[in-house]
């Protein structure tokens, strides 16, 4: 156990080394969020009264459409010296090579949601910091990697890898959306607990099991 | 006359045999329903096309399932034929459901479970194919496709949980009057679409059986290109093991 | 769980891969018992690369079975890769790390101790120690291989699987390259490689196997081997009728 | 191409059905009638109903003047059905059509007095009842529809197999020839 959470560490650390030095992911996650969220701004005309109706539907769609965009880059950045089958040669289950990629783009996607969700707070003038914010935002972020990395993974290989993952991701990951626009507005709406946790209830059901699901399968779909 | 004959019990013309006798149920057998008028007699049309669609989806996962298992890939050309006979099928009821929809309800689309579930299957399963389409060849790519059937049939009831659960918080527009009122047809509405079903169920068969041969004859083909090879490799073999030794 | 088997380090059994309409691998059968530094030959397209990515693990075989050291590597893979070090035809290295992370990582991934004596170690045996912290990307081609060399050293393989590990190389590298295979011969360890360039071959390798069409066409000691016999077991690699129909 | 056949056949048979059969689907009607929703009500100060708008499937708009005589027919969300005439029940009236403009439950209004001016349709409403019958005749371009992108659709793929097995077919024949 201790030896997994160590390979899973040193893949997660090699991303993170790898993003301070060209720091390909994130910049481009965050300003593509913070685009869709300005080109909204725009787009429908935000005031006091859609706000809250339309805010968390916005930030959500921005953070879906980046995390896609950067769930890309993350692995194009392992074929680019074909160092995904170097990880393939060592000698560790390929589940730990699946939790380490995700735990890299895990911390992608949230560093991405730390520059994003304040911005969008002060553009949509919404009070989203919260702590139930915190759980939502984890589980999306959670559920977004466990898939994005599957899917990213499967697409390596496919003539149009930038419009397959979004077309495969997207769809998949629609329940997860919900759960998260409907616990962000009953946040902003500033709702009792029990009301947003149906819906995280919802996003721990869909983690678990695509966790599982990808744990499982993940095995077969680095080897051709 | 065996021709003719053959002709006669062929599931093809068993199929058209019966699509006519529902097209004749639909038209002239069946009363116009008080409610909602001649358009109910889309149900007859609607409510078949979705069930194959969900036929297509449960054989695409099934298939799929063994393939996975048993590495045979007469259940890979099984899923990949009722994967696309599916879209069709999920794509028509998607669009004969908007059509019944307008007058009904007067709007094209709601918000409701079972709508939006269906769209999202059927954009999991366009996303398949496209998969299959755009993946270079071999056995890699038949496992993936596999793979993300299998996730598609996984998310399934939690798409409809969520959509379930999001279109109490959100009304829909408009609750059909078709689903909740008790129809003015009682059991002459039950006949017309047991004998639909079992046509569409019977058009589904044969359009999958179809794709599948064609598929399977693509794969003789490739094979055969292989073992054509086979053939003068083991003559080389052959001559360069004599000239060696 | 498994015993090491003495008597071979590999043993390739029937082993079929095809990609699409071609069959790379036929029916590939040798073996090699430790000690042994044994050399794949074959022309451009014989399936050279393929069968080093199979036993490496990097790609599944239609059929067929090998045993690395006693182990099934369909069953035990990780243990498998434990035994084996690769350098294939890229490098394989993180182009914006230093030498000396990317051989922190993957010596952290093969659970190594003494991390830091270690690099400096399999460093000096490949002659990189004064480029250790240089990123990859500003090194040379030449480099980049020792440095790839440098991390299938690190956890002291049983086998070493090389493909052309000589292409590309200036005729110091090459040196490093056959100190390294020299140690593995005295130290009765494996390596099984690949090369083009048939003399130098049948000067570091004991045993040669060729490979033509997808067979092994000829699996002999290096001793009664002479360039003209390899050369007139290529001749007859490309059928007349491959490929078409 | 059987299936090709088998196709063209059905087609025909679908339309020859629908041409057969159309008198039978257009039911005359007696009293005109609007299906819609309500998008619009008007009241006076003592919040009694004076008129209300319906927009059909179509999108037409139709105003409504309610007189003593209009006859109510409205259920509340519970399913409470309320009958009543508008000289007994004018507010409560209001009440449940604003209830049903705000829920988008489909009446049925039938008529008498029609005026058209400028393009708008004016009637004076002798029934307002939650939504019982059909306008049949607006329906049957939507039955059309169905019918015929659901044939032409499978028509479609049953060609795009057809094609395909063609050229599966020549390649076979081309092999066997090569085998010769």
């Amino acid at each position: 156990m201790r030896e997994s959470l160590a390979v899973i560490w040193a893949i997660g650390r090699k991303d993170l080394l790898l993003e301070t030095r060209n720091k390909d992911v994130i910049v481009a996650v965050s300003v593509f969020a913070l685009l869709v969220l300005m080109i909204f701004t725009f787009a429908i005309d935000i005031n006091q009264v859609n706000a809250k109706l339309t805010g968390p539907g916005i930030l959500w769609a921005s953070i879906a459409f980046a995390g896609v965009t950067g769930l890309n880059r993350a692995f194009a950045l392992e074929l680019e010296g074909n160092t995904l089958e170097a990880l393939m040669l060592a000698p560790i289950s390929r589940d730990l090579i699946y939790a380490g990629k995700m735990f890299g783009n895990f911390l992608f996607i949230t560093a991405a949601q730390i520059i994003v969700i304040p911005i969008f707070a002060v553009l949509f003038n919404l009070a989203v910091l919260r702590w139930e914010m915190l759980v939502v935002s984890l589980l999306t972020t959670i559920g977004f990697s466990a898939i994005g990395t599957l899917f990213a993974a499967m697409t390596i290989r496919v003539r149009a890898r930038e419009v397959m993952l979004p077309l495969l991701f997207l769809p998949v990951v629609t329940p997860l959306i919900m759960a998260a626009v409907e616990s962000t507005s009953h946040v902003v709406n500033d709702s009792s607990w029990p009301e947003i946790y149906q819906w995280i209830q919802l996003a721990i059901a869909f983690d678990i099991a695509f966790i599982v699901i990808s744990a499982f399968i993940f095995q077969q779909i680095l080897e051709d | 006359m065996t021709k003719v004959i053959n002709l006669i019990v062929s599931p093809i013309a068993l199929s058209a045999v019966l699509m006519g006798t529902t097209l004749w149920l639909i038209f002239v057998w069946v009363p116009t329903e008080t409610n909602q008028g001649a358009v109910q007699r889309i149900l007859y049309l609607h409510v078949p096309i979705a069930w194959g669609a969900m036929m297509g989806i449960i054989v695409v996962s099934a298939g799929s399932f063994l393939y996975l298992w048993k590495k045979n890939e007469i259940w890979d050309r099984l899923a990949v034929a009722s994967a696309e006979v599916g879209v069709v099928f999920g794509g028509l009821a998607l669009l004969t459901g908007m059509i019944w929809a307008k007058p009904v309800w007067a709007v094209w689309w709601t918000g409701e479970a079972k709508l939006t579930t269906t769209l999202i299957l059927f954009f999991i399963y366009v996303a398949y194919l496209m998969f299959r389409a755009y993946f270079p060849p071999g056995t890699q790519r038949q496992r993936l496709a596999a793979m993300i059937a299998i996730i598609g049939a996984i998310d399934t009831p939690i798409i409809y949980f969520a959509a379930n659960l999001w279109s109490q918080a959100h009304p829909p527009l408009i609750t059909g009057p078709a689903a909740d009122s008790e129809s003015s047809l009682g059991t002459s509405l039950g006949v017309v679409l047991l004998a639909s079903t079992v046509s569409f169920t019977l058009l589904f068969i044969l359009l999958v059986k179809m794709r599948y041969e064609i598929r399977k004859s693509e794969d003789e083909i490739k094979h055969f290109k292989r073992n054509h090879q086979l053939d003068s490799a083991v003559l080389n073999n052959i001559s360069q093991a004599r000239g060696t030794s | 769980m498994t015993k090491r088997d003495p008597l071979f380090a590999i043993k390739v059994e029937d082993v079929v891969k095809s990609y699409a309409e071609v069959m790379v691998l036929r029916r590939i059968k040798f073996s090699l018992q430790p000690g042994e530094v044994a050399v794949i030959l074959g022309a451009n397209g014989a399936g050279k690369s393929t069968l080093l990515r199979i036993l490496a693990m990097l790609t599944q075989p239609d059929s067929g079975s090998i045993d690395i050291y006693g182990n099934d590597i369909a069953k035990n893979g990780p243990q498998v890769r434990a035994l084996t070090g690769s350098v294939l035809h890229s490098p394989m290295l993180y182009t914006d790390m230093s030498v000396r992370e990317n051989l922190t990582l993957f010596a952290e991934l093969y659970r190594l101790k003494n991390i830091d004596t270690l690099i400096e170690k399999n460093a000096c045996k490949v002659g990189i120690q004064s480029r250790l912290d240089h990123r990859v990307r500003t090194l040379s081609h030449g480099f980049q291989k020792r440095a790839a060399l440098a991390r299938a050293l690190m956890h002291k393989p049983q086998l070493l699987l090389l493909d052309e590990p000589e292409s590309g190389l200036d005729s110091r590298s090459v040196s490093y390259l056959e100190n390294v295979v020299e140690e593995y011969r005295s130290s009765g360890r494996t390596i099984l490689m690949t090369t083009h360039i048939i003399e130098h071959a049948l000067e570091i390798a004991d045993k040669a196997i060729v490979i033509t069409d997808g067979y092994v066409h000829l699996e002999s000691t290096t001793t009664c081997l002479n360039k003209s016999n390899i050369l007139s077991a290529y001749s007859h690699t490309f059928p007349k009728t491959s490929g078409d129909l | 191409m059987k299936l090709f056949n088998y196709g063209l056949a059905l087609l025909i048979v679908c339309v020859g059905l629908v041409v057969h059969d159309l008198p039978s689907l257009v039911l005359a009607q007696s009293t005109p009638l609007v299906n819609g929703i309500i998008v619009g009500i008007e009241t006076n100060d003592n919040d009694q109903l004076i008129t209300f708008v319906v927009s059909d499937s179509t999108g037409t708009l139709t105003t409504f003047k309610v007189s003593d005589s209009t006859k109510y027919g409205l259920e509340n969300q519970a399913g409470d059905r309320w009958v009543t005439s508008h000289k007994d029940g004018s507010e409560e009236a209001a009440r449940r059509l604003s209830e049903h403009q705000e829920r988008f439950v489909p009446i049925t209004v039938s008529y008498s007095e029609a005026t058209e001016d400028s393009g708008q349709i004016t009637g004076i409403a002798t029934s307002v009842v939650d939504r019982e019958q059909g306008k049949l005749e607006t329906n049957l371009g939507y039955i059309f529809a169905v019918f015929a992108i659901t044939w032409i659709l499978f028509f479609a793929y049953i060609f795009y197999m057809g094609r395909k097995q063609k050229v599966v077919q020549y390649e076979i024949t081309q092999i066997k020839a090569s085998l010769k």
